[in-house]
C-alpha cells in the first residue's frame, strides 16, 4: 500500500469503509438486536437511544435491525447482478471481441442500442413484464447490466488479440478457447475489476432507487431504498428513519469507490 | 547443393479495405504481388525493406497465419517466429516458466518434470538461469527479454526460425549480443533463419544471403556480398546510400 | 562571464524527486555551442542524453535541476532567469523538434495552426503576415501543396512529412539553436536519409546551431562535427567525431563502436 | 457532413430496432389487451368482437406496422385504466420532464467544467484534495436521498421552496421552473461529480503526452498550454460522458419527480406500471426512448465536429 513513499489512502480508507459494511451485513445475517419486523406500538419514533441505537419507525421497529436487514438484501441484489452482467458480459464480449465478423457486428449494433438506454429504464420495462420481487430486480438488473461489460470486454479482447503473444500461441497450435480464456482473459482481470467495481455501486444505486419507488423489493424484504421511500413522509418528525440508511448506502458505494480508485493507481 | 526446406511459388496477399457503408464495393490492397523464391538448409536469410514493403506479411503467409493465393511448400516442421517488441510478444499475466512451457503443454507427452527440465536447459541455452523461471515479463529487461522470446521459439526444436526485426527496439550493446546469440543457435541447433530487418548493417553481419522488398515485390535476391557491392538495383543502392554504407571502403 | 559563446552549459545536474530517495540522471554535464555547430550526443537509452537535450530547452522542472551548474545561452542562465525571459527564449531562440512526430503534434488542431503557433507567441506578426510565412516555411522543408497541408490535421500526413511540420515548426522564427532529440528513429532509411539532408541544410543555410541526439553512432558520424558520448548519465568521452570513432579512448566507446554492425567487403572471406 | 447522416440514420435504425423490440416484447408477454379493457367477466364473444376491431388478429409485424404508424401520427392508443387518449395523457408530461433534465444539465455543466479545470489546474493541492474527497462521498449519494435531504433542508428546515407544491407550466412558467430548480439540483449534483474527477483525469492524462511538452518547447505560458491545447483534448472523453449523463439524466428524473411530486413522464410510468396500463408504458418507455436516441445522435455529431480523427475516418 505504500508506492513512491506516498501511502495509497484510497485503498486504505476503501477497504475500511467496505470492511465496516461487510462486517455489518456479516453480523446481520446472524444476529439482529430485535426482529426486524417486530412492530411495537410503545416505542413508535423513538429517538437515537441505547436500546435502539438509530431510533424507530412509524410501526415501532428498530431501525438498526432493519438497516442491517436492508443492507444484506441490497448487498445480495448488488452483488447478483453484477455476477450475471459480468458472467455473460465476458462471454459475449470475449466472443465478439475475438471473432469480429458479422455476429460482431450485429450484436454490437443491439449491444449499442441497449448501451443508449438508461439501465433503470430497462430494469423499468423488465419489471413491468413480469413483476417485482428480489430476484426479479437482479436479474433485470443483470441484464441491464450485460451490455457495458460485454463493451468493455470485447474492447480489451479487440486491443490483446492483436498482440504478439496471441499470434505466438496461436503459432504453437494454442485452441481459440484456450487463448481467449486461458491467455487473453487473465490480462483483463484489472479493467475488469475496476468495472465490477463500478459496476456494483451503479447497482446498489439502482436497486435503492427502484425500491424507492416501490417496484424493486418487496415486503417483507426490508430494503435500504424501500425504507428512505417509507421515511420520506416522516422526514420533518422523525429525520434519522431517512438518514441512517442513507447513509449505509452512501458508505457502501464511497467504500466500493475509494477502493476500485486505490486499485488503480496500485497497478 | 544443400536441401531445400522451403519453395515459395507466385504467392500474392492482399487485405481487404474496411468498407464505410455495406453498400461499398469490396476494395483489396495487394501487398504482396507475386513472390517467388526458395530457401536452403542451414540458411540465414536476410529480408529488407521499408515499412510496407510486405517483409511481414511475407513471414506471415509463410506460418500459415494469414490467407494467401500462390503456393508455398516446407520440408520443415512448425517453423516459429520471434517478433519485434519483446514487450508485446510475452503474456504480461504469465510467469517466463509458464510461457516456455506453453507450447510443450500444447504439444502433449511431457511430465511435468520433463517439461520443467527442457525449460532449464533452454534457458542455459539462451544465456538466463533457471531463477528467470519466477519472473514476470515486465521485470526483465528488454534483452532479457527478447532471450525469452527466443527460448520460447526453441522450444519445439523447429527448423525454421522466422526473425521479425528481432533486435531493433534494443540498444546497440544489446542488440549485438543477441545477434550473437542468433549466430550461435544457429550453429548448434542447426537451424535455418529468416531475419526481417530495415536495417542494412544488422543483415550484413547477421546474413549469408539477402532478399530486398519494395512494394510486395522482391527487388533483389542474392548472397550479401553480391547484393551489396554489385547490387542490380537502383533501389538498392538508394537503400544503401540512405544507411550511410560506403561501398567502395 | 563567458559570453562569446552562444551556449554553455557547466555542471548541469539533473535528480528527480519522484520517490522518497533522489534519482541522478545526468551528472556534471558540459558543453558549449557556438553559432553553425552540429553537436552530437550519442548513448543508449537511459544514459541522460535526452534528460540533457530537455533540460537545456527547459522542458524540465527547474526543482530537478537545483543541485549546481548553470546553462548560459547568451550569458542567461536559464535556470535561474525569469519564468518570462525563458519563454521568451523558448521556441524563439531555442526550438525543439522529438522523436514521434505523430505524438507531438496536437492531434485536435490543424498543422498551419500549429506550425504558426511560435509566430503567434513571439511577434506582432498580423495573420496575413503569418500565413505567408507558414506557407513559405513549409515549402522550405520540402513539402509539397503547402497550402493544403496548412489546412490539414497530423493523422492525415504521413511520418516524414509529419517529421518535416515539426521542422517547420520549430524552424519558424529562425532560431539560434535547434535541438533534434531522435529526430529519425521512427522513420524509415530512406526518409531518415532525406531528414538530415534537411536538417544539414538548415545548418548550413541560416547558420542554425543543432544538437543532435541518437542512439545511432553511425548517423551520428555522417552528421555532426563534435560528439559527446553518454552513459549513465555521465558523459564519458567527447571530442571531434573524427578523432572519437578513429581513435576512441575509453573502453565504453569502443565498445560502443564496435557494436555497429561493419559492412565491409572481406568480413566473409 | 457525411459523418453527420450516418449519425442520423444510426439513430433511425436503432429507433426502429427499440420500437420493435419493446412492442413485441409487450405483446408476447402482456397478456390479451381486449381481456384487460373488457375485464374478465366478458363474454368471449364481445373480446372476439374487439379483438377483431382493434385488429388483434392480425400477423404482429402488420401490427406493429400499425402501432408505429399511429404513433408518428401522435396516435399512441388509449388507456386502459382511463380510457382517454393515451396521446392527451402523455402531452403536457413531456415539457415537465424535459425542462428537468435540461435544468439539471445545465447546472452540472456549470459546475462541474470550472471545477474540474480548476483541480486539473492544482492537483496535489489541499483544495484538489478536499475536492476528491466532496466528489466522492456526493458520488455516492443515491439521486432521491440528495432529493430527500435537500427537501429537508431547503423545503423544511430553511422554507426556500414549498415541498409538494408543485406548479403548472400552464399557469405560472417562472413559478414552474423555479420549483424545478431543487430537484434538477439534486439530479445535476452526482452527475456534476463525476464529471469533475473525469475531466480533472482526462486533463491530467492529456498534460503527460508528448504534444503538450512540444507546446512548452514554443514558449506558451502554462495557462496557454492548458486552454489552446490540454483542453480540447480533455473534452473529447468529457463530451461522451455529458452525452451519457443526460440520457440517465432523463432516467433519473423519474425517481426525483416521485420525491419532489412533479407529474411528469416518471409520474405516469409508475402508476401505469402498478396498474399494468401497458398502452401507457409502452407510450412513456418509447418517448424517453426517443429523447435518449435524440441526445445520443447529437453527442456523436458534436463529437465528430470536436475530434478530426473520427470525422475523417
Amino acid at each position: 500500500m505504500i508506492r513512491n513513499g506516498k501511502k495509497n489512502y484510497n485503498l486504505i480508507v476503501g477497504s475500511i469503509i467496505t470492511g465496516f459494511i461487510l462486517l455489518l451485513i456479516l453480523v446481520g445475517t446472524f444476529y439482529t438486536p430485535y426482529d426486524p419486523d417486530a412492530m411495537d406500538a410503545a416505542s413508535k419514533f423513538a429517538g437515537v437511544s441505547l436500546k435502539h441505537p438509530m431510533g424507530c419507525d412509524n410501526f415501532g421497529r428498530d431501525i438498526f435491525s432493519r438497516v442491517l436487514e436492508g443492507s444484506r438484501t441490497t448487498f445480495i441484489v448488488a452483488a447478483g447482478t453484477v455476477f450475471i452482467g459480468t458472467f455473460f458480459g465476458i462471454i459475449m464480449g470475449a466472443l465478439t471481441g475475438y471473432y469480429g465478423g458479422i455476429v460482431d457486428e450485429i450484436l454490437m449494433r443491439f449491444n449499442d442500442a441497449m448501451f443508449a438506454f438508461p439501465s433503470i429504464l430497462l430494469a423499468l420495462l423488465f419489471i413491468s413484464l413480469f413483476g417485482s420481487g428480489k430476484y426479479q430486480v437482479i436479474l433485470a438488473l443483470g441484464i441491464a447490466f450485460i451490455p457495458s461489460f460485454a463493451r468493455i470486454v470485447r474492447s480489451e479482447f479487440i486491443k490483446c488479440k492483436n498482440m504478439d503473444y496471441v499470434k505466438n500461441a496461436k503459432l504453437q497450435g494454442a485452441s481459440n478457447i484456450r487463448i481467449m480464456f486461458v491467455h487473453i482473459l487473465p490480462n483483463t482481470v484489472t479493467v475488469l475489476l475496476s468495472a465490477i467495481m463500478i459496476g456494483f455501486n451503479n447497482a446498489v444505486l439502482a436497486e435503492a432507487g427502484m425500491s424507492f419507488l416501490g417496484i424493486g423489493v418487496q415486503p417483507p424484504d426490508a430494503s435500504l431504498g424501500r425504507m428512505l421511500s417509507e421515511a420520506q413522509t416522516y422526514l420533518f418528525s422523525a429525520p434519522t428513519y431517512a438518514i441512517f440508511p442513507g447513509l449505509i448506502i452512501i458508505l457502501m458505494v464511497l467504500g466500493f469507490s475509494l477502493l476500485g480508485d486505490g486499485l488503480k493507481s496500485e497497478e | 547443393m544443400a536441401e531445400k526446406i522451403l519453395e515459395v511459388s507466385d504467392l500474392c496477399v492482399s487485405y481487404e479495405c474496411a468498407r464505410k457503408t455495406p453498400f461499398e464495393k469490396k476494395k483489396s490492397i495487394q501487398v504482396l504481388k507475386e513472390v517467388s523464391f526458395s530457401m536452403e538448409k542451414g540458411e540465414i536469410l536476410g529480408l529488407v525493406g521499408e515499412s510496407g514493403s510486405g517483409k511481414t506479411t511475407l513471414a506471415r503467409a509463410i506460418l500459415g497465419m494469414i490467407p494467401y493465393e500462390g503456393t508455398i511448400i516446407k520440408t520443415i516442421e512448425n517453423p516459429q517466429m520471434v517478433f519485434q517488441d519483446p514487450y508485446g510478444s510475452l503474456n504480461p499475466s504469465k510467469k517466463v516458466g509458464w510461457i516456455l512451457e506453453e507450447p510443450l503443454r500444447l504439444k502433449g507427452g511431457y511430465t511435468d518434470e520433463e517439461r520443467h527440465e527442457k525449460v532449464v536447459a533452454m534457458l542455459h541455452m539462451v544465456g538466463l538461469d533457471e531463477k528467470f523461471m519466477d519472473r514476470y515479463p515486465r521485470q526483465l529487461s528488454g534483452g532479457q527479454r527478447q532471450r525469452v522470446c527466443i527460448a520460447g521459439a526453441l522450444m519445439l526444436e523447429p527448423k525454421l526460425l522466422i526473425a521479425d526485426e528481432p533486435v531493433s527496439a534494443l540498444d546497440v550493446t544489446i542488440q549485438a549480443q543477441i545477434l550473437e546469440l542468433l549466430q550461435r543457435i544457429h550453429k548448434e541447433m542447426d537451424l535455418s533463419i529468416i531475419f526481417i530487418s530495415h536495417d542494412l548493417r544488422v543483415v550484413y553481419q547477421m546474413c549469408d544471403t539477402v532478399m530486398i522488398m519494395k512494394d510486395g515485390q522482391i527487388v533483389e535476391r542474392g548472397t550479401v556480398e553480391e547484393v551489396y557491392f554489385n547490387h542490380k538495383s537502383e533501389y538498392t543502392g538508394n537503400l544503401l546510400q540512405s544507411a550511410g554504407i560506403d561501398i567502395n571502403s | 562571464m563567458d559570453e562569446k559563446h552562444l551556449l554553455k552549459v557547466t555542471d548541469l545536474n539533473i535528480e528527480f524527486h519522484d520517490h522518497i530517495v533522489p534519482e541522478t540522471v545526468v551528472y556534471d554535464f558540459d558543453l558549449t555551442l557556438d553559432e553553425g555547430d552540429i553537436v552530437g550526443l550519442v548513448g543508449e537509452s537511459g544514459s541522460g542524453k535526452s534528460m540533457s537535450a530537455l533540460a537545456i530547452a527547459g522542458l524540465l522542472s527547474r526543482k530537478d535541476m537545483k543541485k549546481r551548474g548553470e546553462i548560459l545561452f547568451e550569458g542567461v542562465d536559464l535556470l535561474t532567469c525569469e519564468r518570462s525571459t525563458l519563454r521568451d527564449i523558448q521556441g524563439n531562440d531555442i526550438s525543439v523538434i522529438f522523436q514521434e512526430p505523430m505524438t507531438s503534434l496536437n492531434p485536435v488542431k490543424k498543422i498551419g495552426w500549429q506550425v504558426e503557433e511560435s509566430l503567434r507567441i513571439h511577434t506582432d506578426m498580423t495573420k496575413e503576415e503569418r500565413y505567408q510565412k507558414v506557407i513559405q516555411m513549409l515549402e522550405d522543408v520540402e513539402l509539397d501543396n503547402p497550402e493544403q497541408v496548412y489546412n490539414q490535421y497530423p493523422h492525415e500526413l504521413s511520418g516524414g512529412m509529419r517529421q518535416r511540420v515539426m521542422i517547420a515548426a520549430a524552424m519558424i522564427c529562425a532560431p539560434k539553436i535547434l535541438i533534434a532529440d531522435e529526430p529519425t528513429t521512427a522513420l524509415d532509411v530512406t526518409i531518415q536519409a532525406q531528414i538530415v539532408k534537411l536538417l544539414k541544410r538548415i545548418n548550413k543555410e541560416k547558420k542554425t546551431a543543432i544538437i543532435f541526439i541518437s542512439h545511432d553512432l553511425s548517423l551520428v558520424k555522417q552528421i555532426c562535427e563534435r560528439v559527446l558520448v553518454m552513459q549513465g548519465g555521465y558523459i564519458v568521452e567527447s571530442g571531434l567525431t573524427e578523432d572519437i570513432f578513429n581513435n576512441p579512448q575509453k573502453e565504453y566507446t569502443k565498445k560502443l563502436i564496435e557494436a555497429i554492425p561493419k559492412v565491409d567487403r572481406n568480413k566473409k572471406g | 457532413m457525411k459523418y453527420a447522416g450516418k449519425k442520423v440514420i444510426t439513430m433511425i435504425i436503432t429507433l426502429f430496432a427499440v420500437t420493435l423490440f419493446v412492442f413485441l416484447a409487450f405483446h408476447f408477454i402482456s397478456g390479451d389487451p381486449a381481456t384487460s379493457m373488457l375485464g374478465t367477466e366478458a363474454t368471449p364473444e364481445r373480446v372476439e368482437a374487439l379483438r377483431e376491431e382493434m385488429g388483434l388478429n392480425d400477423p404482429v409485424l402488420l401490427q406493429y406496422g400499425r402501432w408505429a404508424l399511429n404513433f408518428l401520427k401522435g396516435d399512441m392508443g388509449i388507456s386502459y385504466s382511463y380510457r382517454m387518449s393515451v396521446s392527451e395523457m402523455v402531452a403536457d408530461k413531456i415539457p415537465v420532464t424535459v425542462t428537468l433534465t435540461i435544468l439539471a444539465f445545465l447546472m452540472m455543466v456549470v459546475i462541474a467544467i470550472p471545477l474540474g479545470i480548476y483541480t486539473a489546474k492544482h492537483v496535489g493541492g489541499v483544495i484538489d484534495r478536499i475536492i476528491y474527497m466532496i466528489n466522492q462521498v456526493i458520488m455516492a449519494f443515491p439521486p432521491f436521498f440528495a432529493g430527500i435531504l435537500i427537501t429537508l433542508v431547503f423545503g423544511r428546515i430553511l422554507k426556500l421552496f414549498t415541498p409538494g407544491g408543485y406548479v403548472s407550466y400552464q399557469k405560472d412558467f417562472f413559478g414552474f421552473v423555479g420549483y424545478l430548480i431543487f430537484p434538477a439540483f439534486a439530479i445535476a449534483l452526482p452527475k456534476a461529480a463525476m464529471a469533475v474527477k473525469l475531466l480533472r483525469s482526462s486533463v491530467i492524462s492529456e498534460s503527460k503526452l508528448d504534444y503538450v511538452r512540444t507546446a512548452y518547447s514554443r514558449g506558451n505560458s502554462t495557462k496557454a498550454v492548458l486552454y489552446k491545447h490540454v483542453l480540447k483534448n480533455a473534452l473529447i472523453p468529457v463530451i461522451t460522458f455529458l452525452g451519457m449523463a443526460l440520457a440517465d439524466m432523463i432516467a433519473g428524473s423519474i425517481i426525483i419527480e416521485q420525491v419532489f411530486s412533479i407529474p411528469g413522464l416518471g409520474r405516469i410510468l409508475l402508476t401505469s406500471i402498478s396498474n399494468r396500463d401497458y398502452p401507457v408504458v409502452m407510450a412513456v418507455i418509447v418517448c424517453i426512448s426517443l429523447l435518449v436516441l435524440v441526445v445520443n445522435m447529437v453527442v456523436d455529431i458534436i463529437y465528430g465536429l470536436v475530434d478530426p480523427r473520427i470525422s475523417i475516418e
